[in-house]
């Protein structure tokens, strides 16, 4: 038992804290948000200079042979400077295609960065055989994805952007940082993953843990922005970082973070030590972790008066991307539902 | 106690809403339910003198001054029915509500019959300079200069969110007029035309796309010697003065624009299944219970006589409508799931709900933050001790 | 349209607020609590001296002809002080019995103090003709009753304390200044009401509109009483009340407790004034006088300190009654739902 | 980072949990489940020495002091054994958690002989007395006074709060020894026996009717005078010292109690409908998460080796499961419905849910309240400034 990061976590902690903060610049972030959601020089430099595209894939099938908390670090170092990658997309979709007996070869070529995946779940899509058909909705950098692996509760495929009967359509979306697209697969054929069980919950596990991660991240960039402008900003002649009130609701900020944080690393070990409580952190996790998210953002709205709400602040890019996560992959409700039906042993 | 109209209110209130219906059907059904301030401009002050042409526009006004002196309950009902009839807001509200009523109440004859006439006929847009960028909510530390130049003055500064002011025709301005003086004191309140080559309006940016504040910098701005309200140097009182407009009638209005967002909500509730989850349920009823509190509170407002001692139910009523709205737009969100986060089309425009949302982020902070109102309500209501000032 | 108190309304606040500052001492109030629960000098001279008993029943049936806004004044006022009265079964089995064709004898010894009246409701009570039988648990001040309108969802009988088969067992309850009974039926015969829905409506929309008002009385003292130990109480060498953080949590009780003030009298109006809103307004007045009142007595206890959880101090009066007072006639999930179903036009 | 324990570990869990349940099912059956602080302080003075007997007293404690030197992980392991044999919480849990590692840190080599060994064997019960009438939660307010008189301190003054005061055998008293002396400066930290007839103890009656915590007056109180930890005027620093070990391996034993406040609310709920309610099966979920997030945070806390910055895990600690509990108090009479508003028989004494939900009101405030646990991370963790003291 020791539940804090060993010293090669510490070190990848720094480095990709340091990576994202040096490259994924509020300018070059709105860039990407100006135009199709994702700075692609980013995102090959996060690929092949930081090696970490594939950091919980294990090593035979080509990455790094690390685990979630690993992927936790990245993931919140990532939020933390709500990066415009399609990182979600790329980890659940590596993950169902290493553990679900998917194309090594694609594989391979996600993990270098050359092909960018996105996933799409939908438990009622219509498939005879491996022909799709039917429409997925809100698919997380949909618009810019290479390939896709498609789910439903009991089968996977992998299916490129280009399949005849695909048709993928763009849409403008609040996060600006992670887009969304519509897919329409009118007798789209796929390439079945062999083991879809495997595929399906590495995939959502590793989804639940990103997005957990980058909303610690978040969570934790809102707070450290609002103390630094709350030192600076004078009003009635004082810093308002002066004022018990604002005070309070710091510390109040710092107490969920505080717990988000355990609650991340918590699901990432469980899932990694492959404990019997690894559904219940998961679940706990995304929901405690988005929303905690969400109100650190919408107190650092609060926090920095006028200018929180303009367009030029960096607050709306938090508040959006915290609003995003909390739908994303099952709402709070849903997830505490499925809590209470562990803790009640039923499922209402 | 009386929550009831009585029968010739309620005439009065058939007479509003069939002149309403009757315009928003007919030549104005162009504007009909628009929600955005600043959408479609001029258009809505060709709407606002037309509510003057028939006498609708300032009704609480005295007769002399453009208005019908009529009653509370006659201001009360015409808001409501104003809104409900899916009227666009007044884009002249700064005008009619806050530089109108304090002319009427500081101002001298000659202002009164200079400014009161544009206003009540819709032909003179207003907008307010308060908040500048070291002073959101901090009116003491004003730091926009005002000198005496023979008989102009002369204005050098920069005020933020000033809502509307590119559509604006005039401003009034809070400004510092006596150099070294601190706090409230040596605040003089002045009036000037916005089309003057001293005075550069810039839109600022919301995070919901639109762009209903601006930046309004002022570099040798000047203004007759006549047109400042109250004493140089007591702008502090004609100011609070006029904070205290901000909780009339108008209220009531407003109200009804959130009454249109929550059925919006309830009807979304409806037609995607949320109405069926309990948990929304449980926050439908929590909203419609808040708004109805609302309107009650207002009432309350505008039925007190009392004015010896500080006024509950209106000293509470910004945050109160405030944090109501913000969680509306949660609210929203979660009724419409990920649907509310994506919208049609390659602009980032949002519909009504979503950008409910967006925009009531801005509601507890502009207008007094929520935290400056806890100050106000700790202090003017209960008697505590003021916050200390680190300057004073 | 005037939504403030007339002159004899604002005459008969003050003379209630006197009376009950002046009769129900914390000192009297505790002795109650260490008896059966109710201070009967106090219900006496109420009764007698005050002339407001009857206040909301018909002169023609004994009453003062007032409406639900005086009878929501006085509860105010007894609620500001805790006061141990049986005022809320005496306001319920009154109104049932004025409006419902009740023995206006009974009434007219109600009016007068006399005689002790106490409310039980239980929908599927087993009633074979007037003949009752059955369990009713929770039935205020029902230990010290001498007389019960005991009602279903359609009937209503005047049941005498001593009837034949009816055993009456007082129970131990957390708020002592209204403790509860459990009344047990065995072929007990009840005294039928000749208009049992008029008097089922009118008891309920009168015990929640004394609930709220109540309520509402109490959420103020606790503010009122807060404030008044703030700028007492020397801590770090300021009046605890000049720390923003208290300041601020002070306010927001302020802003619910104004809420809660409109709600009460809209609700007493809309009834009064035979409203198309009047069963909206009672639920929502019920639920958020309630929540208000035990939001404003948990921080009456936290900001009191250490203080504030002693059996010495009055706050836990308050506090008990807050919780009481959430739980009597309807939590307020069941009230919002009920609004939920007149908003969505359902009822789920 | 790891969570799981090693196989040796498990072993170790073995043996304390199969010591523990033969003790509950055996010798000590008779206090099996005891949750209330102030029920049977005699017998269970008794079950504190056969723990001594056994080893299980102080495990974290230095062999030579009558511990195991056990690690991180055991006592970890042995906190929430303790707590799931339905065994009673420590009546000494201020003498082997506060007053030992006080003295194991701060204290001489004499004091470790004099007091340690009765702290270990269960045989000397210990009690603190930091807050006064005056000094709810502000140390640096202290008035009790200590002056050396020969070869003795006389102390004379109150505190509050003495929690298990009536129980106790020796207290730690927070004294101003300097006279004059203000704030932090001048404090002295005393040890003495309560059984003298300068020290009387009267209990506080509480909400729920218990009565765990004391007042207890000192008037010409005498103690030797090398019974003080630390130099005289140095007790600040001792005393700062001692609220950190409060975050120790103890709040893994606390959380357990919790887990089966939670289990009783789960079970009630099965039991009576309401955990087929959508709006309790949320809260149910947010307070198994609460309760396990404390876990996790608590072992972040004692995983952490680096002391160069505030722990944030340790800071924000406190205020964490004072206001989970809180809640949880409300959740379980909201499962409870007005049944958990009843008490079988005539005295004021409640069970355990309706126990923690009057008890619970407590747990804000005592050990420091919420505001002011809000002040330390706001000043410690986040480097805001600090309050201005009104006389310092």
């Amino acid at each position: 038992m020791h539940f804090a990061f060993t010293d090669e976590q510490a070190m990848i902690a720094e480095t990709v804290r340091g990576f994202f903060a040096e490259h994924a610049t509020s300018a070059r972030t709105r860039k990407a948000m100006a135009g199709d959601g994702v700075d692609r020089a980013l995102w090959a430099s996060f690929c092949t200079e930081l090696g970490l595209s594939g950091v919980a894939i294990l090593e035979d099938a080509g990455g790094a042979g690390l685990g979630l908390v690993e992927l936790a670090i990245v993931a919140e170092a990532a939020g933390a400077q709500v990066a415009a990658l399609p990182l979600l997309g790329h980890v659940m979709a590596s993950q169902a295609l290493a553990v679900g007996g998917g194309d090594r070869q694609v594989l391979g070529e996600l993990i270098a960065g050359d092909t960018i995946a996105a996933y799409a779940h939908r438990a009622d899509l219509s498939a005879s055989g491996d022909t799709l058909n039917g429409t997925i909705e809100f698919v997380a950098h949909g618009g810019i994805a290479d390939c896709f692996v498609v789910t439903t509760n009991d089968a996977a495929w992998l299916v490129a952007a280009d399949a005849p009967g695909l048709t993928v359509t763009p849409l403008t979306t609040m996060d600006q940082t992670r887009p969304y697209a519509r897919l329409t697969l009118n007798g789209v054929a796929g390439e079945r993953l062999s083991d879809p069980a495997a595929a399906i919950s590495a995939a959502h596990n590793a989804g639940f843990v990103v997005l957990a991660a980058e909303a610690l991240g978040g969570a934790q960039a809102c707070l450290d922005r609002t103390v630094g402008y709350s030192l600076e900003r004078v009003q009635f002649g004082r810093p308002i970082g002066s004022f018990q009130a604002y005070k309070h609701r710091l510390a109040d900020m710092m107490v969920e973070i505080e717990q988000a944080r355990s609650a991340v690393y918590w699901a990432a070990c469980a899932i990694d030590e492959s404990s019997d409580e690894a559904a219940l952190a998961v679940h706990a996790a995304k929901s405690f972790a988005a929303d905690t998210f969400f109100r650190c953002a919408g107190d650092m709205i609060q926090l920095h008066g006028g200018i929180g709400f303009t367009w030029e602040h960096d607050a709306h890019l938090f508040f959006k991307r915290a609003r995003a996560i909390q739908t994303l992959l099952g709402e709070g409700a849903w997830h505490r539902e499925q809590i209470a039906a562990m803790v009640f042993g039923d499922a209402a | 106690m009386k929550l009831g109209f009585t029968p010739a209110e309620e005439d009065f209130r058939k007479e509003a809403a069939d002149w309403l219906a009757g315009q928003m059907a007919g030549e104005f059904a162009d504007i009909k339910g628009i929600t955005k301030l600043t959408e479609r401009p001029e258009r809505r002050k060709e709407w606002e003198q037309q509510l003057a042409a028939h006498g609708w526009s300032c009704i609480g006004w005295p007769k002399e001054w453009g208005g019908r002196d009529a009653s509370l309950a006659e201001q009360v009902i015409f808001a409501e029915e104003y809104a409900r009839a899916g009227v666009p807001g007044r884009i002249n509200h700064i005008g009619v509500e806050l530089a109108g009523p304090t002319i009427l109440t500081f101002g001298t004859d000659e202002q009164k019959a200079k400014f009161l006439p544009g206003i009540a006929a819709g032909t003179t847009i207003w907008c307010q300079g308060f908040s500048e960028p070291n002073a959101g909510s901090d009116l003491a530390s004003v730091r926009t200069k005002a000198r005496l130049d023979g008989d102009e003055w002369v204005v050098d500064g920069q005020k933020i969110w000033t809502s509307l002011a590119h559509v604006s025709d005039w401003i009034f301005v809070v400004t510092r007029s006596e150099e070294g003086s601190k706090g409230p004191k040596g605040l003089t309140f002045v009036m000037m035309d916005l089309a003057q080559p001293g005075i550069e309006v810039r839109g600022i940016k919301q995070i919901n796309g639109d762009a209903e504040f601006n930046e309004t910098f002022f570099d040798g701005a000047r203004t007759a010697a006549d047109n400042i309200i109250g004493a140089p140097g007591g702008g502090w009182k004609v100011a609070m003065g006029l904070l205290a407009f901000e909780r009339g009638v108008s209220t009531l209005g407003q109200q009804m624009g959130f009454r249109n967002e929550l059925d919006e909500i309830v009807a979304a509730a409806k037609a995607n299944g949320a109405a069926r989850d309990p948990l929304i349920r449980q926050r439908i009823a929590k909203a419609e219970i808040g708004l109805r509190l609302m309107r009650y509170g207002a009432m309350r407002m505008l039925s007190n006589t009392d004015h010896s001692r500080p006024d509950g139910a209106a000293l509470t009523y910004k945050i109160q409508w405030a944090s109501w709205r913000r969680a509306l737009g949660e609210l929203a969100m979660d009724v419409l799931g990920q649907t509310g986060e994506v919208t049609d089309g390659p602009a980032y425009e949002w519909g009504i709900l979503p950008n409910l949302f967006l925009y009531s982020r801005a509601d507890t902070i502009y207008g007094g933050t929520n935290q400056i109102q806890r100050n106000l309500i700790a202090e003017r209501a209960l008697g505590l001790p003021r916050e200390p000032r680190g300057d004073l």
